[in-house]
């Protein structure tokens, strides 16, 4: 146990998370502080492009292990799976509508990318190594929560919201062609490839992740100012409990499958996060009448900064306890 | 110089809907419009400002379209299809346009 | 269509005085407005362009805001207490608007 | 409050010829206009976005001109020289200002 | 020729081609990836200023060879004559206007700066040098191209389109102005200024021209996918065949010079590029009857991913052999 | 004598001045070079966390010394006693109207970051240490200077012009926010968190500066160019006079507070530079009949070159002088 609060403790006094807690204070404290949409923009293609890349390479050096496909296959499952979970516990624990409900339920089913990327850095400065391929595995769970969250609202006429457009908008978004165009280019020109441009994407990697997370600050905390009031305790309650909800399922998903230690842990953060880019723009096309400041709110408000400066550490903990890794 | 009359319709809408939009005013035989950014703003759903703002999902743009008075009921109603759910403001304005021939 | 008559006031304003503006259209009673991006100009105090600024005291921006007739001196007056001493442009147009009931 | 009559002209352009627009509507006794950016449209031309340029040949802006009705002629002569080969677009709406001395 | 082939190979499979190819799958693909002006504008400026620096402290290093003054004079007339040539094999291959044609033909003469901060990345992957000052070469063959093509354009009236600001704007443009002026700060600043910001400008370099390339790749997708229709087969064996009658041109008069090995294929790879971003520009306020989507097509849409992807290892290869080097 | 001359010429030709030089050239030139504004911004950002971050870990290895509360209180009372002199000599050289007066010295009670990081830079560059508490003091210089200066419009009726919200404006502003933010967390992660972000704070900082200084050039440049005229020779005189004085202050209340020799070069900088982001944006909110041209000009047109150029490399030969350091 306090080999857990240690080890949170360690992970929040880095200049990663508390850059994070610097732009949540600005923000709060109703600072001029800004990181220009351009620069943000341009920082999370970096950050997309590296963690691709970096994955891509590593399949390329140790080759795919047996579980990738079903890994892949777990990861979409878990998508399409979680936001009943999380419309569940939404119904018990708030008095949001139906729609308002499913919408938020669409966001826990799919990922956070950056959280994601602040778990790998975790797991690095531990020394812990993962599948490489967890990224891929990443950009399959983007998308099927969203059909899940539709399919809630029309409660079994599946898709009626649901147009071929929207469905190409959701599969080619500009993060996960990023992302999966990088892993491959990655796993294309291996180890030459990295040694080309490493000082670019490695060396400089986890200060471009502070500035970014600064941002990321910066926009949770003026979010949570402007929609001062939009949740109530229970709402908040599901924001903390919904990430170790799926941090578990994710656990026990992971080690049916058979991943490492690290894999294990990019799991359970891929399952315990929440969307706050993809879903969004895709709930406001297919629900425009589910009010987006519950749902940015809390994936952005609540669960991000939760899994970030606490989630992150437990779930290492909890899977190290587990695999004994 | 020479001017004829036109109107000027501005439609402010979720950056989202952007191409939703100007692919149905396209359809109702619209030939022109300019697109403007918008950098925040306040209305019935609340504040908001670019700066502020994560993703896609949530900026807002301005699509100005030049328009013969006898296609204006035509766009207004293609207009209103893309708009009507989502949030957003249409206003139409009498201008006088230069070289006439383009609209 | 069936539209609505309104007003657009359009006030050209420097950006460090946008949140004091709104706050004050804000008092005013106005309950919707945009936000503009202003990429240079010329006036009486000499040419400027957003590219040769560094500082955040010297861009411009626009704020528009659709509202209705009745409404208007109430937010004239609020917008002349703060343009008053400081640079700035407010234009008044006639507009129609669809879905009035949002203003 | 006391408010005056003038004319607000709009010319959508491209960037590469805003600076000589400008220095156009300058010499034709212009004394203020502001510069928007516009992210995109459609035209006879077919369709831009600002997000598909590389090249600074390619954007477009408004150049907004709040100016009394007597000089509305001189700035259209001025601009149609400069657009006339060029695409652009250009409005002119009645307006009502405050603090008219400005103009 | 298989040597040329597995170079040509190895050369595709590189970080730098394969996110080039990326941008242009996802824009051929629909998606939504853009990267923000500004950050493409901050990234042209770091490569601008990257090249050019490292060009004036090889400069300082190596002193000027005597072949300096020819090889300035050698890209003055290259970049006046090359639009000529450009104009007949134009008029024999399609069947645009005089007008359009010339608006073309001084794209080929101009060069792209792009195309050629990728061949020295490639002549440094292989380890083959070049004279530093090729740099101001390259400046100097952006500018002439443009007279001659207004010159065909009024057929010998010359000049009638040209004004002094036109001129002006073309000699100051901001590019030419940072790559010469960053060479004459690494001439002036030698290995010592090199020492104390190389870890900026040399060991990113390479990451930074991938995520360059990968939006240059999105953006000629695009202009491909808008202007679709607009080149016809004739237009596109030009656009082909153009890059290499103009590298073969560039290496007799790389030969004839005295250049290097890396010389001359860098000499090969200016006759070869086509402008699109300082040549465009002129044409607008210079022609604007010339229909843009022509030129831009051609330039951007098939030139440079010619040159990136077959037209580069080609001409090392050819430079090579020829030079023996 | 030569000693400083040396030093200035050395200071000359490195690449950070070299690169202001160029964007300097280059407005006044009319080139067309701009750097975007979002890049422009993210490279502030990106200084500001750095000088912060790293200040903060000098700290923390150093520990606190016994000066460090003296060397604040100095700050505020050099920041709020200078615009009182500034404001004498403006009425003696120019004849500025009280309002512009009191606007001008306004700017020169408070400071100039970037000639702050350019001076560290060119004591790093030389080996010379400082406290890394100077980056707070810079911050706590920021603000009195404005109080001074609108005291000194309203002739002792204090504040007039001053409400609550632009006190909290000017103690909130982002550049005060971002600089005190990194130097807590620097303070708190010390070497460790260092490390984890060296390549990306360290490496590159000169390099990243020498763009940000072309982009500061450009923007001098065009301000000289458009305010041609709003100066004249008293004015001049007093933009370069100021910082002399000012620094000359700075070095004797350096020395009485007991800094190193480093620490007292920092602080007449700090006393020598002028304002051109915090206090014009305080300036047009609570002074709009003052003449931004007059104070932008003066500060970011004459003040900030002469600092840049002659003026750091005088003061620090000054400091070694007197200090023997
Ligand atoms: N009266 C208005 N005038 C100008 N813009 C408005 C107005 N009302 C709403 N808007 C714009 O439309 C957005 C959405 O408005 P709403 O649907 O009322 O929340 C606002 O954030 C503003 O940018
Ligand atoms: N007549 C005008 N038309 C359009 N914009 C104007 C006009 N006059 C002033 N402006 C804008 O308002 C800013 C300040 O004007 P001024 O207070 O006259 O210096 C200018 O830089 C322009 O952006
Ligand atoms: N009817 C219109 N309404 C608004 N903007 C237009 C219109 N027609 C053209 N434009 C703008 O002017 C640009 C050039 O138009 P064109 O010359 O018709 O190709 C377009 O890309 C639009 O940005
Ligand atoms: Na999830
Ligand atoms: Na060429
Ligand atoms: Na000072």
């Amino acid at each position: 146990m306090t080999g857990i609060l240690d080890l949170a403790l360690a992970n929040l006094v880095s200049p990663v998370i508390l850059s994070f807690v610097l732009g949540l204070l600005a923000a709060l404290g109703r600072s001029d502080l800004t990181v220009p949409e351009a620069a943000a923009k341009g920082m999370s293609i970096y950050l997309l492009f590296a963690i691709g890349f970096k994955g891509g390479v590593a399949v390329a050096a140790n080759g795919l292990d047996g579980t990738l496909i079903a890994t892949m296959i777990a990861g979409l499952v878990l998508s399409a799976v979680l936001p009943f979970i999380a419309f569940a516990m939404l119904r018990v624990l708030t008095s949001l509508s139906r729609i308002d409900a499913a919408a938020v339920a669409g966001h826990y089913g799919s990922i956070s990318i950056v959280t994601f990327v602040a778990a790998t850095s975790v797991l690095e400065g531990r020394g812990i190594s993962s599948e490489g391929y967890m990224v891929a595995v990443a950009a399959v769970m983007e998308a099927p929560a969203i059909l899940s969250a539709l399919w809630l609202v029309s409660t079994g006429g599946s898709g009626r919201r649901m147009d071929k457009e929207l469905m190409r908008e959701i599969m080619l978004n500009g993060s996960i062609v990023l992302l999966v165009g990088a892993f491959f280019i990655g796993a294309a020109t291996g180890e030459e490839g990295l040694a080309a441009i490493s000082s670019f994407i490695v060396a400089p990697f986890t200060g471009v992740l502070c500035l970014f997370l600064l941002d990321m600050g910066l926009v949770a905390g003026r979010g949570l100012r402007e929609s001062r009031g939009t949740l109530n305790i229970g709402a908040v309650a599901f924001g903390i409990l919904m990430p170790i909800v799926g941090s578990l399922i994710g656990l026990a998903t992971g080690l049916i499958v058979g991943l490492s230690p690290g894999g294990v842990t990019l799991l359970m953060v891929l399952s315990a996060s929440a969307s706050y880019i993809a879903v969004p723009a895709a709930m406001r096309v297919a629900l425009p009448e589910a009010n987006p400041s519950v749902y940015l709110t809390l994936s952005l408000g609540v669960t991000f900064p939760f899994n970030l400066t606490i989630g992150i550490p437990l779930y290492v903990a909890l899977s190290q306890a587990v695999t004994g890794g | 110089m020479q001017t004829h009359k036109a109107k000027r319709v501005v439609i402010t809408i979720e950056s989202i809907m952007q191409k939703r939009l100007t692919d149905t005013l396209e359809s109702a035989g619209v030939t022109g419009y300019s697109i403007l950014p918008v950098l925040g703003g306040s209305g019935r759903s609340g504040a908001w400002s670019r700066d502020g703002q994560i993703s896609r999902a949530s900026g807002m743009v301005q699509v100005v379209c030049i328009i013969r008075k006898e296609r204006l009921d035509a766009l207004l109603e293609a207009a209103f299809e893309v708009v009507d759910k989502h949030i957003g403001v249409v206003t139409i304005t009498d201008v006088d346009v230069l070289r006439a021939e383009r609209f």
